[in-house]
């Protein structure tokens, strides 16, 4: 009675796991291209853990530099990113779009997207996203309350940019080039005390009475995170 | 080692504690059961067949170690539990997590407390199936019957001690049937909860039953079963009573 | 005299019976043993619900400089002397009361069996045996004053603070 | 040997009487209660100390880090924030800054402003604290049912104490933005621990003279896909099938109250060119959007999409609107302009051609029955219209949906799911935002078309809302800021009502946040300046797409307007009129003017010299000196941010002298040239 | 005092009283022999129907006891008590259950009123228990088809037929399986042969209050299993194994 109650249940356990769904099919290419060129999403800075707001869009070429349809683009990430989808093919103007979630750890996230040739050789490409942690996410919002409208060139509706009309161009704050040769302790002074202070231009005013020490704090460690290049490790 | 083992049992310490030997010979084995005041309910000699496994399967013995593990895991257990709300959930969690073996003791307590109802249920079957309740040993039935019920009565108690959702459903669902008593059911209920609902006053109660006045009932009538068992004329061994 | 009492156990003549027996009462001793000591395992709390010896006396400027704010709840006294602060245990070494500032006295008197101290802890009367101990007392990372309760200086460290 | 005669022998061996028995036992009973220490010798945290004790014997610093390791379980106890939090005793050193590079569970926590041992770990990270195990403190479990919050809601954490829209919480105060904005509220109540329910900011209309303004087949079109009329539509989509969509359009126009409009307006070609010009100059896109030649949608949120207004209005409707439009919604942001019968007929013209030919030509209504009528009155009942519009003979529903308050702290187990969707409650929520008809058609919940980013965030603010939030001691809490109605009084007081002057501006706490607060705007300015500004406002910003409209005024009701602001809103920290004139010399000015354009470099965001001056961040001060006042020029910039909280101004902690100095070089600032505009 | 003579026979005369110890006192205890004109001292059996306590029962006990102590051990090496959430009073569990021990009357209450499961058949189970001994009936150990087969045998099928359609009428299938099967069985025991040496044989000499016994026991099993096992959500029917 029991065994013959175990051989059923044995055989719903079977039948249940035949009709599973199995694994994804794996998507195949259709087409092989030689180079892989980033059209748009990198670089982009969101809190630990969430989603890009704008997606990664990739694009494979031929060997005429034009995009190519049907290519297979594989995703991997490291610091814990993900991607949805992490394998896709090419749409008709060559490009693939996904979507990226960042690790749960404040830090940069490397991103590469991998295809083949029609030999099977790799190409790559590289790119990056950074994942705030609190102060981070703090420092950016501060960022865009108080420095954006002359560090960044870039004019919307709600916020034309100030930066062409200063006699000394600000530094774009993600200019790594500029920012990184700067100790954290010269950062801060130049935040709190103005670019005078340091001998800079005295068009950057300072902030100390402004904004608090743990948000100066909060602004250096914001702009050294999204630092282009890395700031730190070579 | 011997020797050393020998020397021992001659000091005066030991042989004011230990008045016989231990049993080289049938005089000293049966003083070690007349002396010894966990033995002396017993008789100094029993019935062969009384120690047949068949006859009794051991139930009553099984029974009563549970009830001696219950006690030591539950002393200890003691020692790590707040009855209060929500404290108590928490000493759960921290026998679980930080208590040095305080998982295992728990563990073992709550096992050996189903395991003791189990015993208890199987044990008054097999006596009854035997007829073992037949005169003399009616009385000792009846006395069984109430450690029957001081058993589930523990079990019960010792049921909400957790604080979990389990234990406060399965209290909850448990005292509402005693409130269909006619009449008097929720007062009854409320006696028993020390409010109208199960409450930090009901934890406590139970605590105190669970851990002082059902365990002293139960002893007192556990040394009433066996004292009878033996005045009763031993182990009810089936033997047809000699012509 | 041999024993000659039948025993219901026969079925193994000659064997190490004696041994088995041995065996189950000394398993039985080495588990009573090792219970015990892990009795002492079982009893010893490895978490404990009790306030950290550890006190943040927050920022320094709450103490003025001259100024001996006992804190009854953690037992000591911050004193702000003119080398800087300190921290000084509010229980007797006589029996463990907690001491009283009696600034009308310039000292600290024990209500329980009147030994009476110095602020910076040198007895002056009474039956305690020793002075009362200076506890060690630094800034953290916030600028907070840290006392700890637990760690008695042996040589007189202040902690010193701007004016 | 039989492998049966064996094992018979070998039983005897062990249990061939009852002292063997007692002596195996005996031996088995050992080794099985020597398991028992075993055990708590391998407890899993004891595993973490160790991989961590050889993580720094491996390192420069390791001597130090030794030092400072404690061995043993560690525990933060906080009984009156119920905390036990035990997380320590494998993260080991969340305060060593120089393991930064180490992975889990060694890192150091980020920098935050809080103590770690003042809140302990899962009142932010939620988790289990007493556990020691990872599966029991991260995970749910039986006993547990609050696993640890995934880090990109981590912000919920905040916003359980933090409900005054904390700097650092971008997510978390957008999605709260985002709750009242797309009247999650008006169904769902969210009862703050101070008390008082969060309320709606979308404002949706009445729908009791519904007839007068538009057509049935406009509404049909648009409950149908309120976004497919206009993607920033706040009102959700209910998912309903066609016939649906005709039963409540019949029931909404039949609800309404008989119309009182007058008759329509004549409307021209040529006025429309005139009216879009006139909408330009109005600056009706300060509020609302249009979509341009390029396809492009520009123009603020404040107010509805224009695109295709002709096609959803009647014109007759829109002149009386246009005209004043609280004579129909009485609760309107929009103000009472005193346009003129030819402006409002140049508006309609303009506004009334804004049509999109598919509707006309696509959407056919034949006449309601009385059956289709009393359907769509129980489709408005079922699916709870009257929680946001008001209605005739339909009372607003209360307790419509499900009480949020405690929404962050429900059981997984207590939720249902939709097949496919993890056993999380973030994962859960997300969904139910995303797809609420996922759960079963028959769900009342609408959907909104969300982004991804916007569903965390709206997931974010949820998660806030734990049943411990509502515990904090209220020390602890940091509420929202009290919602102040206030109400200018007076004759004055009814005229800045009907130009809906808190729309843009905020006053002692009060209104909008598109334009400056207006708190002590009657020190900041001289009265003559004023009074010119209201009859024909300029910008002082020149950049802004968004400005202050001219409405037309009488002198009568500017001059009032100007009185009482001049009077009733003077900050108590100085006297406007206690000048000092010895420190506004000619001297003193050319010192300033040194100082505006070196040390300060005022000149970044300020104009002075149109011709020369570039920056425009802050407003022009071409005419400061007929504009502003002296002493409030010298305590701006002594400190703006105390006149004026969030300000772009730094608090600039400027001495005396200066602040005196370049307070007399703004007050020579009197130009009488009109600036910007053209830009 | 009779039942401490071991050994004795009786014997057909009547001899003078006398009283005889034991050589050897430290071997065995003092053995008094009460003779009277109706006994003898003659030892015919050796006593050895009686063991010493200590050690023989001592040690059966210990390993008794030990056997146990092993057991719960492994269990609980193995198994985990069972914890659930922090008690909330406003949270319901579905279904809430008692402990497994009361599941019984708890399945009870599913069919009847509280009154009656909750109070009236508790009572009368332990009423029961407590007057087994006292009963004749149930001391005699009869056979119940020893005497009388007919009449007995129309008043079982009367009792049976009767409780059955008491719980018919409550529809209480779980107690009246176990009813049919217990009666049933009590019936076809009665055409058993009285001589037959097997299990029917055995049946047969069983009394009256083993079979009202085996129904409680099987009817409490049944109850406490179902009530265990087979209820979910709101008391309905579930299967332990999930549907199928």
């Amino acid at each position: 009675m029991r065994l013959r109650f175990v051989a059923a249940l044995i055989a719903l356990l079977a039948i249940a796991g035949c009709h599973r769904p199995g694994a994804p099919a794996a998507i195949a290419a259709i087409a092989y291209g030689n180079a892989i060129v980033m059209v748009s999403g990198d670089h982009q800075a969101a809190p630990a853990g969430a989603t890009l707001e704008q997606p990664l869009v990739v694009q494979v070429n031929d060997a005429d530099g034009n995009g190519l349809a049907g290519a297979r683009v594989e995703f991997r990430g490291s610091g814990g990113a993900s991607f949805y989808p992490a394998t896709g093919l090419t749409g008709s103007d060559g490009q693939l779009a996904v979507k990226v979630q960042l690790g749960s750890m404040a830090g940069r996230n490397s991103l590469l997207a991998m295809s083949r040739d029609k030999t099977g050789g790799r190409f790559d490409l590289n790119g990056a996203a950074t994942a705030l942690g609190y102060q981070q996410v703090l420092g950016r919002e501060l960022a865009e309350q108080h420095c954006a409208r002359c560090h960044d060139s870039r004019s919307t509706a709600e916020r034309v940019s100030n930066h062409d009309n200063l006699g000394v161009t600000p530094h774009s704050l993600d200019d790594g080039l500029a920012t990184n040769s700067l100790g954290t302790a010269d950062l801060v002074a130049i935040i709190a005390h103005g670019g005078a202070a340091i001998g800079r231009s005295p068009e950057m005013p300072p902030y100390s009475p402004t904004l608090s020490v743990s948000e100066i704090d909060a602004l250096a460690a914001w702009i050294r995170i999204v630092a282009v290049p890395a700031y730190g490790k070579p | 080692m011997n020797s050393l083992y020998s020397r021992l049992r001659g000091t005066a310490v030991w042989r004011s504690v230990f008045r016989s030997g231990t049993g080289d010979t049938n005089l000293h084995r049966s003083l070690t059961v007349q002396q010894n005041i966990f033995l002396h309910l017993a008789s100094v000699k029993i019935r062969r067949r009384a120690l047949e496994f068949g006859v009794t399967w051991y139930l009553g013995t099984l029974s009563m170690a549970s009830f001696v593990i219950l006690v030591v895991t539950g002393v200890l257990l003691m020692l790590y539990y707040h009855p209060s709300v929500p404290q108590a959930y928490a000493d759960m969690k921290d026998l679980q997590f930080v208590v040095s073996a305080g998982v295992f003791l728990r563990n073992l307590h709550r096992w050996a407390a189903h395991a003791m109802v189990v015993l208890v249920f199987a044990h008054m079957f097999k006596v009854f199936y035997r007829g073992a309740y037949r005169p003399p040993r009616e009385f000792n039935w009846v006395v069984g019957v109430m450690l029957l019920l001081l058993t589930l009565f523990l079990s019960y108690t010792g049921y909400l001690l957790p604080w979990d959702q389990l234990a406060f459903w399965a209290i909850t669902v448990g005292s509402n049937i005693i409130s269909a008593v006619p009449a008097m059911g929720a007062k009854i209920r409320f006696l028993m909860l020390g409010g109208h609902t199960v409450n930090a006053n009901a934890l406590l109660r139970f605590y105190v039953l669970h851990c002082v006045i059902l365990p002293l009932i139960a002893a007192v009538f556990l040394a009433v079963h066996f004292w009878r068992i033996r005045k009763d004329g031993g182990l009810y061994t089936g033997d047809k009573p000699r012509e | 005299m041999p024993d000659q009492t039948p025993h219901v156990e026969r079925a193994c003549p000659g064997c190490n019976r004696r041994r088995f027996t041995t065996a189950g009462v000394g398993s039985l001793a080495i588990a009573g043993i090792g219970s015990a000591v892990f009795g002492y395992e079982f009893l010893s709390p490895n978490a404990l619900y009790e306030p950290s010896p550890i006190v943040d006396a927050g920022k320094p400027e709450r103490y003025p400089p001259g100024s001996v704010t006992p804190d009854a709840q953690s037992g000591l006294y911050v004193v702000h002397g003119p080398e800087g602060i300190y921290a000084l245990s509010a229980v007797c070494t006589h029996l463990g009361c907690v001491t009283a500032w009696r600034p009308e006295l310039d000292m600290v008197a024990c209500p329980c069996h009147g030994s009476k101290f110095h602020i910076d802890g040198v007895k002056i009367e009474g039956p305690a045996p020793r002075p009362l101990p200076w506890l060690k007392a630094w800034l953290n990372d916030e600028g907070n004053l840290m006392i700890d309760r637990s760690e008695a200086l042996t040589r007189k460290q202040y902690v010193r603070v701007q004016a | 040997m039989s492998f049966r005669v064996r094992g018979r022998r070998v039983r005897k061996w062990f249990f061939g009487d009852s002292a063997r028995a007692f002596g195996t036992l005996g031996v088995l009973l050992l080794a099985l209660l020597a398991i028992v220490p075993a055990k708590d010798r391998f407890r899993e945290w004891l595993g973490y100390q160790k991989e961590y004790e050889i993580l720094i014997r491996g390192r420069t610093d390791g001597v130090a880090l030794a030092k400072r390791f404690q061995s043993g379980v560690q525990q933060i106890w906080l009984p009156e924030r119920d905390v036990t939090d035990r997380c320590m005793t494998c993260h080991t050193r969340l305060k060593e800054t120089s393991l930064a590079g180490v992975g889990q569970p060694f890192r150091p926590h980020p920098p935050i402003p809080h103590s770690l041992t003042e809140f302990g770990c899962t009142i932010c990270h939620r988790g289990q604290g007493v556990a020691t195990t990872v599966e029991e403190a991260h995970r749910s479990t039986k006993a547990w049912e609050e696993p640890i919050l995934p880090a990109q809601y981590s912000e919920a954490g905040c916003g359980q104490c933090h409900r005054d829209g904390l700097k650092g919480t971008p997510q978390l105060n957008a999605g709260r933005v985002l709750l009242a904005r797309y009247g999650c509220v008006n169904c769902h109540r969210l009862v703050s621990p101070e008390g008082g329910a969060s309320q709606g900011t979308d404002r949706p209309p009445s729908l009791k003279r519904i007839a007068e303004k538009t057509t049935r087949e406009w509404i049909y079109f648009w409950i149908k896909d309120p976004q497919a009329w206009a993607a920033t539509a706040t009102m959700p989509n209910f998912g309903l099938s066609d016939a649906d969509a005709r039963d409540v359009s019949a029931f909404v126009i039949s609800q309404s109250s008989p119309g009182s409009i007058a008759p329509a307006v004549a409307t021209n070609d040529a006025g429309a060119a005139a009216g879009a010009e006139l909408y330009g100059e109005s600056f009706c896109a300060s509020c609302h959007a249009m979509q341009n030649a390029a396809g492009k949608i520009t123009g603020g949120d404040l107010a509805p999409d224009l695109t295709r207004v002709g096609s959803k209005v009647r014109p007759e409707w829109l002149a009386a609107w246009v005209k004043n439009p609280a004579a129909y919604l009485p609760g309107t942001m929009m103000p009472h302009f005193r346009f003129d019968e030819k402006q409002i007929g140049l508006l309609v013209s303009y506004l009334g051609r804004k049509q999109d030919s598919y509707f006309p030509a696509n959407i056919r209504l034949e006449p309601a029955t009385a059956a289709q009528i009393a359907h769509g009155q129980k489709l408005v009942l079922e699916k709870g219209c009257a929680a946001c519009h008001e209605m005739n003979g339909v009372a607003r529903p209360d307790n419509f949906a499900p009480d949020l308050t405690a929404v962050g702290s429900l059981p997984p187990a207590r939720v249902l799911l939709a097949p496919g969707v993890p056993r999380t409650l973030p994962d859960y929520l997300a969904a139910k935002i995303r797809e609420p008809h996922a759960f079963g058609r028959e769900m009342k919940m609408p959907r909104n078309q969300f982004t991804d980013a916007q569903v965390e965030q709206l997931v974010t603010a949820l998660l806030a809302q734990t049943s411990r939030s509502q515990t904090f001691p209220a020390a602890l809490r940091r509420p929202t800021p009290v919602n102040v109605t206030y109400q200018p009084a007076g004759r004055a007081g009814q005229l800045m009502k009907d130009l809906r002057c808190l729309s843009c501006h905020s006053i002692n706490g009060t209104g909008g946040s598109m334009a400056p607060d207006l708190t002590w705007e009657g020190s900041s300015v001289q009265r003559a300046w004023l009074l010119d500004f209201l009859k024909n406002p300029n910008t002082l910003r020149p950049v802004l797409i968004r400005r202050m409209p001219r409405f037309n005024l009488s002198n009568d009701d500017a001059s009032t307007l100007a009185d009482y602001i001049m009077t009733a809103y003077q900050t108590p920290a100085f006297d406007r009129e206690e000048v000092d004139a010895t420190k506004l010399t000619p001297t003193e000015a050319s010192r300033g003017k040194s100082l505006f354009y070196g040390k300060y470099a005022c000149n970044s965001c300020h104009i002075v010299d149109p011709d020369n001056d570039k920056g425009y961040i802050g407003p022009t001060l071409t005419q400061a000196g007929t504009r502003l006042n002296a002493p409030w020029i010298f305590h701006w910039l002594k400190n703006a941010q105390a006149l004026r909280p969030g300000s772009l101004e730094l608090n600039w902690n400027m001495n005396d002298e200066d602040a005196w100095a370049i307070t007399a070089f703004l007050m020579q600032q009197k130009n009488t040239r009109k600036p910007g505009g053209e830009r | 005092m009779v039942d401490c003579i071991r050994g004795t026979s009786p014997v057909s005369e009547p001899k003078d009283f006398r009283a005889s110890f034991d050589s050897d006192s430290q071997r065995t205890p003092v053995r008094v022999a009460f003779v009277t004109r109706r006994t003898t001292p003659h030892v015919t059996k050796a006593g050895d129907d009686r063991v010493m306590t200590n050690p023989d029962a001592l040690l059966r006990v210990a390993v008794a006891v030990m056997a146990l102590l092993i057991v719960l051990v492994v269990v609980s090496l193995l198994f985990d008590a069972p914890l659930e959430g922090l008690a909330n009073p406003l949270q319901t569990p579905n279904p809430a259950k008692a402990p497994w021990y009361f599941l019984g009357l708890q399945e009870l209450l599913h069919y009847f009123p509280p009154v009656v499961a909750g109070v009236v058949i508790p009572s009368l189970v332990v009423l029961a228990l407590v007057v087994i001994p006292y009963f004749n009936v149930n001391v005699e150990a009869e056979g119940f088809w020893n005497r009388n087969g007919e009449r007995k045998s129309i008043l079982v099928w009367v009792a049976v037929a009767a409780l059955s359609a008491f719980l018919v009428w409550f529809s209480v299938y779980a107690v009246l399986v176990p009813t049919l099967v217990s009666g049933g069985a009590l019936i076809v025991t009665a055409a058993a042969p009285p001589q037959d040496k097997g299990f029917g044989g055995w049946l047969r000499s069983k009394p009256l209050p083993f079979w009202i016994m085996t129904w409680f026991l099987v009817v409490a099993i049944t109850l406490t299993v179902i009530g265990t096992c087979f209820r979910g959500a709101g008391w309905s029917w579930v299967w332990p194994w999930g549907e199928l």
